[in-house]
């Protein structure tokens, strides 16, 4: 199979575009692409991004240096209450985020990238989520129609990947990562370890190389702030 | 799991709740007080807890004290995992919720109204932080058991006629038990069916707002049995 | 965590009645319960059940002996080529089948097990699967609307499974398997392999133990006929 | 994988259809002609085959000779996998599929339309056994190549103006690959773009009863390219 090891600058530079929807793997700061995201600040100046992550991380970590320097139009996530300051810039309107049920985001997401336009939900149905959205009646109920989510780049953290592109999650940190990589055009895969083509027993691979253009080596992580 | 020292009557509230739950069952528990019921089990109870980040078999922090930061749960805390446990990712997650497989969820709240509305995500102006995981949570557990102060730290009653903050579910809690009782959703209306031993329907239903009916077979309930 | 191993004729005695929904693993032969389903054909005289089945595998082995002894109202399946016998049976009117794309007959499973109503789906349209479906527009096109299946019972093989239920799959034997799993009210796994609880590696688990009540042995695989 | 003596136009057909198949593509083989396929390409091009019923990395059969029955291709036959390969359920096979990361599907037909349209699942009361896992490959693959005899066996082309049978996807066909030329959806109709050399634009054209345009651009191909 195809070697998809490369430069974290060049999976970047290659990749990622002005005005693109980008998905950010990670939960809390399990999966976070900390390495690529870095790389994403440092060596490009794209702006004007739409973001789909889980959460808007912590002050000084993730996705947060981007959000400060102005580079995302949107964040769609589930939970943004460990960043303050992304709050502080939404209630200031230089920020649009939109804020939809975990699982739903999940499906949403799944959803683009298993080919399916749309699924019904009665999650949400009789609170605010339900505004602004078509409902569909079956069986005399009624249900959301949830459109799917798709990107043109997705930046994952796994723990082992091999050079083709197959990818293992340790422990909880596998969350919107395998997802994510299904629903984007382009796939940068960061990773703790890359082992040879097929080290990964076939049968544990959680996140199949077909999904995947780029295999990068994860720097350290952050420490807390 | 976080660690402080709780007041007498969550501690009381924990030892009533920990009697809702039933042996076998899959059980998440949302942020805050729900994260200290699992000490206030019979160490005979066989429950599996589900982190909606991804895993089923939570169990307490690290042993030996090393943190392993590639198992957090909910919260974004480290823990870590009984031998039976499962990882998972989100999707999976969710659709054992969706799906009916998750038998109880342990929620926090805000206000619960007497139809079993709950609101729990969203003061609006004041704290935003996202549903997260909480409306899958309390619309699709099995069973929807809300542990709460029987009155906020402004003396208000958490139990409402209705909720005037936005809604996580509709008609979605099947029970709530506070420092001084227990309410369950009967016909579609919460109803008192326990008090604590050290108190009364009245120093139940004095205190809050809210057109409760009590139960025919209301039973009492001693702390000291925990 | 509980212990669910038990023996294949209790589990079948406990999870089984006359008129159910039934989901059977396997594609081919991978994957299919043989030592449940012979239990199913000799120790209960359940029928009038309708069979949610990949295929109708071939006569003498599997599912085929529930159809030829009349004990199957309907079977949904994606193809059925492999069993002469029961397209004959089909066409003599003795017994109802509906054919559903296989990525479809997937999904619809997936939606019956993360509670998900319907999905929306384009595959079959201008084709005769679109005849009697509900159609829903988005965006100026017509989708289908496919609605979720679920199921009374799921029986599955897996390789291995501890005894709270964990299960893995090897090769090309997880197909349906997994899916069906997730999309019945009793799922029933038979294994080559009965393992400890906490043999399998948490992250290699293939269906968590929590969609699982009974596992039981299998016993050896019948052979071609 | 089958393994039969094949005849001398099934080979030219395969060896003209093993051009169209990119380096680093994964690519699904239908059942029947396509699986000879792989022999056809030259060694030092990466092609990844997908299995529908649920991995990527196919290979030709145990080395050892010993077949493997954890490990069959969509027709139910043992094969193996190579290294690099992924293991994964029906879900993640057609989302693949669906999702468009499938480059190419090798499909048989019974008839190609000239607007594209592909009949190869049923002949209503002769040949019902389900279309499997043909409609999505069909419809959802990037591209679709049908490789088939020029001519069946009595005598009618594989090509027709409208298809007669059950279709398995509206104008989903690629490139229609025969034992004597290509042919390529261009503006929405199938078009005469290469002529194999021992053929000639009207011995491919007559014995068929669709009308074809010929491209501007005909190329001639030489079975002995091989």
């Amino acid at each position: 199979m195809l070697d998809r090891v490369t430069s974290v600058e060049h999976a970047v530079r290659d990749c990622i575009r002005h005005g693109q929807t980008v998905m950010v793997g990670g939960f809390g700061r399990g999966g976070v692409p900390f390495t690529v995201l870095d790389a994403v600040t440092r060596v490009t100046d794209v702006g004007d991004l739409v973001l789909i992550k889980n959460d808007a991380n912590e002050p000084g970590i993730g996705i947060d240096a981007l959000l400060k320097a102005g580079r995302v139009r949107k964040l769609i996530a589930t939970h943004i209450g460990l960043n303050p300051d992304f709050i502080a810039q939404m209630n200031r309107g230089e920020v649009e985020c939109e804020i939809v049920p975990q699982g739903i985001f999940a499906e949403k997401i799944r959803a683009g990238g298993a080919g399916i336009p749309a699924i019904l939900t009665d999650i949400g149905i009789g609170t605010e989520v339900e505004q602004g959205k078509r409902k569909v009646i079956l069986d005399g109920r009624a249900y959301l129609l949830e459109r799917a989510l798709q990107g043109d780049v997705a930046l994952i953290r796994a723990d082992v990947a091999d050079r083709a592109g197959n990818a293992w999650w340790r422990g909880s940190n596998r969350n919107m990562c395998v997802v994510m990589g299904t629903a984007c055009e382009r796939v940068i895969v960061e990773a703790r370890e890359i082992v040879d083509t097929g080290a990964i027993d076939p049968e544990n691979v959680h996140l199949p190389a077909v999904f995947v253009d780029y295999v990068v080596p994860s720097g350290p992580l952050p420490h807390a702030t | 799991m976080p660690k402080r020292e709780l007041k007498l009557e969550e501690k009381t509230l924990l030892s009533r709740a920990a009697r809702e739950v039933r042996h076998g069952a899959f059980v998440n528990l949302g942020i805050g007080l729900p994260q200290y019921l699992p000490e206030y089990l019979p160490s005979a109870q066989e429950v599996t807890f589900h982190s909606e980040n991804g895993f089923t078999g939570m169990g307490e922090g690290n042993p030996d004290g090393t943190p392993d930061s590639d198992i957090i749960d909910a919260g974004g805390r480290p823990c870590r995992v009984i031998k039976g446990a499962a990882f998972f990712d989100s999707l999976t997650s969710f659709a054992i919720v969706r799906g009916g497989n998750l038998d109880l969820a342990v929620l926090g709240a805000f206000e619960v109204a007497v139809n079993g509305d709950l609101a729990n995500w969203k003061i609006p102006g004041k704290f935003i932080p996202g549903m997260g995981g909480g409306m899958e949570l309390a619309q699709k557990a099995n069973h929807v058991l809300v542990i709460s102060h029987h009155i906020d730290k402004k003396g208000r009653g958490k139990l409402v006629n209705e909720c005037r903050l936005p809604l996580t579910g509709k008609a979605c809690v099947d029970t709530l038990v506070t420092d001084r009782a227990v309410f369950r959703l009967r016909n579609g209306r919460m109803t008192l069916t326990c008090v604590h031993s050290d108190h009364t329907p009245e120093s139940v239903l004095d205190p809050i707002d809210a057109d409760v009916s009590v139960a025919d077979d209301l039973e009492l309930w001693d702390p000291a049995d925990r």
